[in-house]
């Protein structure tokens, strides 16, 4: 017994040799002569090739020695070779004689011709900067060390984007670099306003990901909320934009997601002017767009570029789309295990003929074509794309054809399974694309438990799972379920754009809402109607 | 606990309640009362088997909280 | 009481929703005859002068739900009793709901289903919604607002089209005189959708803009009653009366009739739809009523956590309280009214009423002069 | 090293094709065989018919064509016993049977009474092949070759039929009893229980029911369907439960699904006819000085589902009545059937198995003249409980109204 309450003491002690270990972290400084230095940097990178230690010598007679300190790769070779090293070696300020301490001003004052140029004295800030790309420059003798900021190295073009393809709209697509992707934004929006607060996330990878919002517009709640997740993030490292998504969102157990991400700067622009945040992550062309309420996810850029009457119908087959690719087979299956006075009798007689030779039961026989389309789909995802065709046409053709030819499966449930695959592919953006194939499984089984009844009850607790969710604060199904009628003009419908008057008021700041000027209806003269007017001369039956 | 208490105290009279609810309506009571009962009395095993696993969810209820609630202000001191 | 706020269109939908819960398959005030639907609309007169009872009681305590207020009109020991009878006469009521809709679900479309198995299906989505407080209840009523009205212009343009209406079987209207049908009103259809009013005496607080309210409650109560007295005319002028009186779900009849250009018929399962979202919100508002009073009587700090316990004795007694459909029936038309909806919406609250005027009457005077000529209008009913 | 590894590779490699033939049966090498028919000939031998399915034309009907020709084959051997019935059908019969599939055993009406059934289950029993579940039936007033041969319309394969059409009569009338092999045979074991198989016949001229004709019309010249439940007492079958004594039976058994029960209303015949949906029998032995008694308890719940008299089921208190005279009716069944299975002098419901279980002390005492002496004496007390759920959708019958008129 005793051992046990020893046992107990030491667990205690050790907690809290633990504790206050974390708390003050030594902050070790420059030491003053090179040679130290050089052994630290080398220790501290494990003497990788890539890291370039380059010597010089300054100032004659007392013979001062200085290093530069570069990642191969990272830098921009020619603003490193010309304005820094060249001009070291070359500057005669530099050749007569100088004291050791006032080198250092000497060499940012009129030696080194670049931009960024500050003095670091410590070793956390300083491989901070020298692995995202500058050079440090040690002087023999000083124990500060000069950043220059030579950012640079190979970066993928601005191509077209893979996802959200649209007609009409333009073709640039985020890139891999942070400071492209912002600077494309800073093209389309060129108002001061545009504000920008980065900052580094991850103990190991210190990605830099930062906030964009146009300030007036925005709701300062919303940007502080967001900061407050941000911040919150204690995680070693962020590779992809996705990691930012899963650890700030409002929700995790839900299939549907509550921050929007695109690839298109034209959609980011469109959702800041609307008041939203955009979180720009380096290392991958996804930016965050967050808050995403559920009608936004029905959206697609392109409905803001084509006429109004196009682009509401496009939103309303938008919608059907996604009520079939979600209720689609488990109607088929509800109709013909339960509810076959629901299917008129012609085409009941078919069905019944179809399933007659079918040995499976109707919700086994749809969970099984379920999954083989989902097999189907990830197979051509994940294969090299010259593969992938030729792994759909395999699938569709072979599965589709012999399984109802041998009788296994109904040519009906083929349709069915199909008509709701295509559905699932034509909603616009894909993570809701993905939720509502989760939701479908759901609903297959609630109508094989119990038929339609089933579903009505997995229809209730999805509608009531989605008014219960809010992102960054703003009520999920916002236009629609806390009603504001001013909102409604985009969700199903799109209002002609002279019609725009006011950005949605739950996201946007309250006394900003205006966006567009009065009475904007295009009036060209007489064109329209009867002919009132006598301004016009001539007689305007030009045939 | 409190939890079970409240549910005993809300399901007694509420039974007494309909059971004089078939009283008024004019049966005697050996009738109401097997009137109240019977429909437990035939149950498929699929019937019975869910009414035990809202029962052990009814219990679990109860218990699960009240341990979170222990642990709660040992856990963050 | 939780801390939430719902806006007055959505107190507006969820009155306009619960009172079209199972008030409209149920042949209401079916012994009215043709003149059924003239009933209804008496009844709802009436429903609206008991909604100023309420909108009075709710004058004098604007933040306080029922279980609060009455312990603050009766004192605590006392008020504790009523209001624990209160939460059981909106659990009674939650369970004759839910077996109302179960016993339906069952002739309807499932007869060799339990009743068990479709009670529990059904109150375990209750309780889910509860669980998530009254905001999302009434956000998710915002939206089967919409989908239920859609349901229903459907169906009565459908009936229009498919040219069923024939107005002769409305005629003779007065074959029962005024006064018995004002009678016929107000002993039960007064009681059954419009009396139930009550239960929002817990939910009124939660309303952001109070200066609203009366205008919300006779809009919600005018516009569901002309709702149901025009279904009660159209099954009557459909079905004529006696199918209507011997069919235990007229509107479900109404539509197996429908048949418009070949295939838009067999539309019985979206009566089924219509019935489980009605349903729906009149079984959450009982059970979210009966989980915030039980918590407030036994100050219990989270009343989520009341939702199962609740839920599940709501469950057992929809069961208990009747072992057949006719049984339960005659339990709703001949005992419930003069038993349980009398006392417990007529005659408790305006007890409490005249007991709070008369302790409100010491605290100010100008107060009170606007409270006599309100209350006058209320005693001459 | 690797040449040792090479030569093992290649023994490995070599056995896979030498015993290419022991079970390996290829799916065309081998006849399904979907149904057993067993009868007796003049000479007192056993007569085997088997039904064998054309595979190629079941699933051809999936594309509209092959519905001409039948899609079950018929071929019959002579022998002393099962096994032999097997080995001589093989002189007729291109490829090895395969009884796997067989789901149905028919056993003939005359080697039923006469020889009895005790001998004929033993090979089915023992062969791997046979599957326990495979169904049992009596061929009644026909051979069970004539059944076997019937072609049917809707299911392609006879068999399917006869197995479907058992199962459905008992769900919907409980008329007849799906016994399979290992019930047949722990019944035929087991003193205190006798077995109870289900009775099959063909209406209509039996030589036309096995030419494809007989399947072209519409309403079928020979149609098979079931009828009544076969009695046996020591392996042999002694009498035939038709109508309501074999409901009465298959209450007490507690394997009534949901069957209608109809009353008389006030002089009018059947007026009411009351569906159970769900029933729950559980069968007590008590013993009563010295003697054991057996409680018998049956508690229905079901729908009134047609009621032409005028009865206002809109009140409560109306189908209380029902109630009761539904109770009363059930039990005269009950108590007809216990007191028929007395006169045969063979315990069908179990009873001894059930003393067995409770009284063992009484039952060894007892257990050796139980069929003949105890049984028939037993007292057996029922009680049932019916309730009355639900009406339909609709409350008062039309004749209420009607009453005004006419009656």
């Amino acid at each position: 017994m005793v051992s046990f309450f020893k046992q107990k003491r030491q667990m205690k002690q050790r907690d809290a040799k633990k504790e206050d270990q974390g708390q003050s972290k030594t902050v070790d400084y420059i030491e003053s002569s090179l040679s130290a230095n050089m052994e630290i940097v080398k220790q501290k990178t494990g003497d990788s090739p890539d890291i370039i230690i380059r010597t010089l010598k300054i100032s004659q007679d007392p013979e001062i020695k200085t290093t530069i300190v570069y990642v191969q790769g990272l830098i921009d070779n020619p603003s490193v070779t010309d304005f820094l090293i060249e001009s070291i070696m070359k500057n005669p300020h530099l050749s007569e004689k100088i004291l050791p301490q006032k080198a250092l001003e000497v060499i940012t004052e009129d030696v080194v011709s670049l931009g960024g140029v500050a003095t670091v004295n410590d070793w956390e800030k300083l491989f901070l900067s020298l692995l995202s790309g500058d050079s440090i420059i040690f002087v023999d003798g000083i124990n500060t060390a000069l950043v220059a900021s030579t950012k640079g190295g190979e970066r993928r073009s601005i191509q077209e984007p893979s996802t959200h393809l649209t007609v009409r709209g333009s073709r640039e697509g985020f890139t891999e670099s942070n400071v492209t992707n912002i600077a494309m934004l800073r093209r389309i929006i060129n108002s001061p306003d545009l504000w920008i607060e980065s900052m580094k996330i991850g103990t190991v990878t210190k990605t830099d990901v930062s906030i964009m919002y146009i300030n007036g517009i925005v709701k300062k709640e919303i940007v502080e909320e967001v900061k407050k997740r941000l911040k919150r993030i204690n995680i070693d490292s962020i590779l992809e934009s996705g990691y930012i998504e899963q650890l700030i969102e409002d929700q995790v157990m839900t299939p549907f997601p509550t921050l929007n991400h695109t690839e298109r700067p034209d959609m980011v622009a469109g959702n800041l002017l609307e008041g939203r945040v955009a979180i720009f992550v380096n290392g991958t062309p996804f930016v965050l767009v967050a808050p995403a309420l559920f009608v936004q996810f029905f959206q697609s850029v392109e409905d803001y570029y084509n006429r109004f009457d196009i682009a509401t119908a496009t939103r309303f087959l938008r919608i059907i789309v996604f009520i079939i690719s979600v209720v689609g087979p488990a109607l088929y299956v509800a109709a013909t295990t339960f509810h076959q006075e629901m299917i008129p009798t012609k085409l009941l007689v078919i069905v019944a003929a179809q399933r007659e030779t079918v040995p499976l039961p109707a919700v086994i026989e749809a969970l099984l074509m379920e999954i083989t389309f989902e097999i189907l789909r990830e197979a051509s995802l994940r294969m090299p794309k010259a593969v992938g065709s030729t792994m759909s046409i395999v699938g569709a053709l072979v599965i589709g054809q012999a399984a109802v030819q041998a009788g296994i499966v109904s040519p009906a449930m083929v349709i069915i399974v199909s008509i709701t695959a295509i559905a699932s592919f034509a909603t616009p953006s894909y993570s809701i694309a993905i939720s509502a194939r989760l939701v479908r499984f759901a609903f297959i089984l609630c109508a094989g438990i119990i038929g339609f009844y089933g579903m009505i009850l997995a229809f209730i607790i999805l509608i009531v799972h989605l008014c219960s969710l809010r992102s960054f604060g703003v009520p999920y199904m916002s236009p629609l379920a806390p009603l504001n009628t001013q909102g409604l003009g985009d969700t199903f419908f799109r209002r002609p754009m002279w019609a725009f008057k006011e950005r949605p008021k739950l996201i946007s700041s309250k006394n900003n809402l205006k966006r567009e000027g009065e009475n904007q209806r295009p009036l060209p003269p007489e064109s329209r109607g009867m002919k009132t007017s006598t301004e016009r001369k001539g007689d305007g039956n030009e045939s | 606990m409190k939890f079970f208490g409240i549910t005993i105290l809300l399901l007694v009279p509420l039974v007494l309640f309909s059971l004089g609810m078939d009283i008024l309506l004019g049966f005697d009571l050996d009738n109401s009362v097997k009137h109240a009962f019977n429909p437990f009395l035939v149950k498929d095993r699929a019937e019975l088997i869910l009414f035990l696993i809202l029962l052990v969810i009814l219990v679990f209820s109860f218990i699960y909280r009240k341990k979170k609630k222990d642990n709660k202000p040992k856990g963050q001191q | 009481m939780e801390k939430a706020k719902i806006s007055g269109y959505q107190l507006f939908v969820l009155i306009f929703l619960f009172e079209m819960g199972s008030a409209l398959l149920v042949p209401l005030a079916g012994e009215g005859k043709q003149g059924a639907w003239l009933v209804i609309l008496i009844a709802m007169i009436g429903g609206i002068l008991l909604f100023f009872v309420y909108y009075a009681l709710f004058q004098y305590y604007p933040n306080q739900i029922l279980t609060e207020f009455v312990r603050s009109i009766l004192g605590n020991f006392l008020g504790r009793i009523v209001a624990f009878l209160y939460i059981l006469y909106f659990m009674y009521l939650a369970a004759r709901v839910l077996r109302d809709f179960g016993e339906t679900l069952l002739t309807v479309a499932y007869p060799h289903v339990p009743l068990f198995f479709a009670n529990a299906a059904f109150i375990l989505v209750v309780i889910y919604t509860v669980r998530k407080g009254i905001e999302v209840l009434a956000r998710t009523s915002e939206l089967f607002f919409v989908l239920e009205n859609v349901l229903f212009l459907t169906f009565i343009l459908l009936t229009i089209v498919s040219g069923m209406i024939h107005l002769n079987n409305l005629k003779p209207v007065l074959e029962i005189n005024g006064v018995e049908m004002v009678k016929m009103a107000f002993s039960k259809t007064i009681f059954f959708p419009f009396g139930e009013l009550i239960v929002f005496l817990m939910i009124f607080p939660y309303l952001n803009e109070p200066q609203r309210l009366k205008k919300i409650g006779v809009g919600g109560l005018a516009l569901s009653g002309i709702f149901l007295s025009f279904t009660m005319a159209v099954n009557i002028a459909v079905l004529g009366v006696d199918l209507t009186l011997r069919s235990q779900y007229p509107l479900l009849t109404l539509i197996q009739s429908i048949e418009v250009a070949g295939f838009l018929e067999r539309l019985d399962v979206y009566f089924l739809l219509k019935l489980m979202i009605g349903g729906f919100i009149k079984i959450t508002v009982f059970t979210y009523v009966a989980v915030t009073g039980t918590a407030n009587v036994f100050n219990v700090k989270q009343p989520s956590r009341l939702a199962y316990p609740v839920g599940f004795v709501i469950l057992l007694v929809s069961i208990v309280i009747a072992s057949s459909y006719s049984e339960h029936i005659q339990e709703g038309l001949s005992a419930v009214p003069v038993y349980i909806h009398l006392p417990f919406q007529v005659i408790i609250p305006l007890l409490l009423l005249i007991i709070a005027y008369f302790k409100n009457r010491k605290k100010s005077n100008k107060h009170q002069q606007h409270k006599t000529e309100l209350k006058g209008g209320v005693e001459g009913k | 090293m690797n040449r040792k590894r090479l030569v093992l590779l290649l023994m490995l490699m070599g056995t896979t094709f030498t015993s290419g033939c022991w079970d390996k049966t290829e799916l065309n090498e081998m006849a399904i065989v979907s149904a057993v028919g067993i009868d007796k000939n003049e000479a007192g031998r056993l007569v085997g018919t088997f039904q064998i399915i054309n595979p190629v034309n079941v699933a051809g009907s999936l594309q509209g064509g092959g519905g001409t020709n039948p899609s079950i084959s018929i071929y019959r051997a002579t022998g002393d016993n099962v096994l032999e019935l097997d080995s001589n059908a093989s002189t007729k019969i291109s490829r090895d049977m395969y009884f796997a599939h067989a789901n149905l055993v028919v056993i003939g009406e005359d080697v039923a009474k006469e020889m009895g059934i005790n001998s004929i289950f033993d090979a089915f029993e023992r062969s791997p092949e046979f599957r326990a579940t495979t169904r049992i039936v009596i061929a009644r007033g026909v051979k069970a070759k004539d059944l076997v041969e019937t072609l049917t319309a809707i299911d392609k394969v006879s068999a399917e039929k006869v197995i479907k059409t058992i199962e459905s009569t008992e769900k919907q009338q409980g008329g007849s009893i799906t016994i399979n092999l290992q019930e047949v045979i722990k019944n035929l074991v087991s003193s205190g229980k006798e077995p109870l198989i289900s009775g099959f016949t063909v209406r209509g001229n039996t030589n036309k029911e096995s030419k494809i004709e007989n399947t072209q019309t519409s309403n079928m010249a020979a149609n098979p369907n079931a009828v009544g439940i076969g009695v046996f007492k020591d392996g042999k079958l002694i009498d035939w439960l038709d109508g309501n004594q074999a409901k009465g039976t298959m209450w007490v058994l507690d394997r009534i699904v949901n069957t209608n029960v109809n009353i008389d209303w006030e002089g009018k015949k059947d007026a009411v006819t009351y569906q159970v949906l769900r029933q729950k029998t559980n069968v007590k032995p008590k013993m009563k000085n010295g003697k054991p008694k057996m409680y018998i308890t049956v508690r229905a719940e079901g729908d009134i589902r047609e009621v032409n008299a005028p009865i206002d089921l809109a009140s409560p208190h109306g189908s209380i009545d029902i109630e009761k005279k539904l109770a009363k009716d059930i039990k005269k069944d009950m108590e007809d059937a216990i007191k028929l299975a007395q006169k045969n002098k063979s315990d069908i419901f179990g009873f001894g198995e059930l003393i067995h279980e409770t009284h063992p002390a009484y039952w060894k005492k007892h257990e050796k003249d139980w069929d003949d002496v105890t049984f028939p004496k037993l007292e057996a007390e029922v009680q049932v409980e019916v309730f009355i759920r639900r009406t339909g959708i609709r409350n008062k019958p039309y004749l209420l109204d009607i009453k005004k008129g006419d009656q």
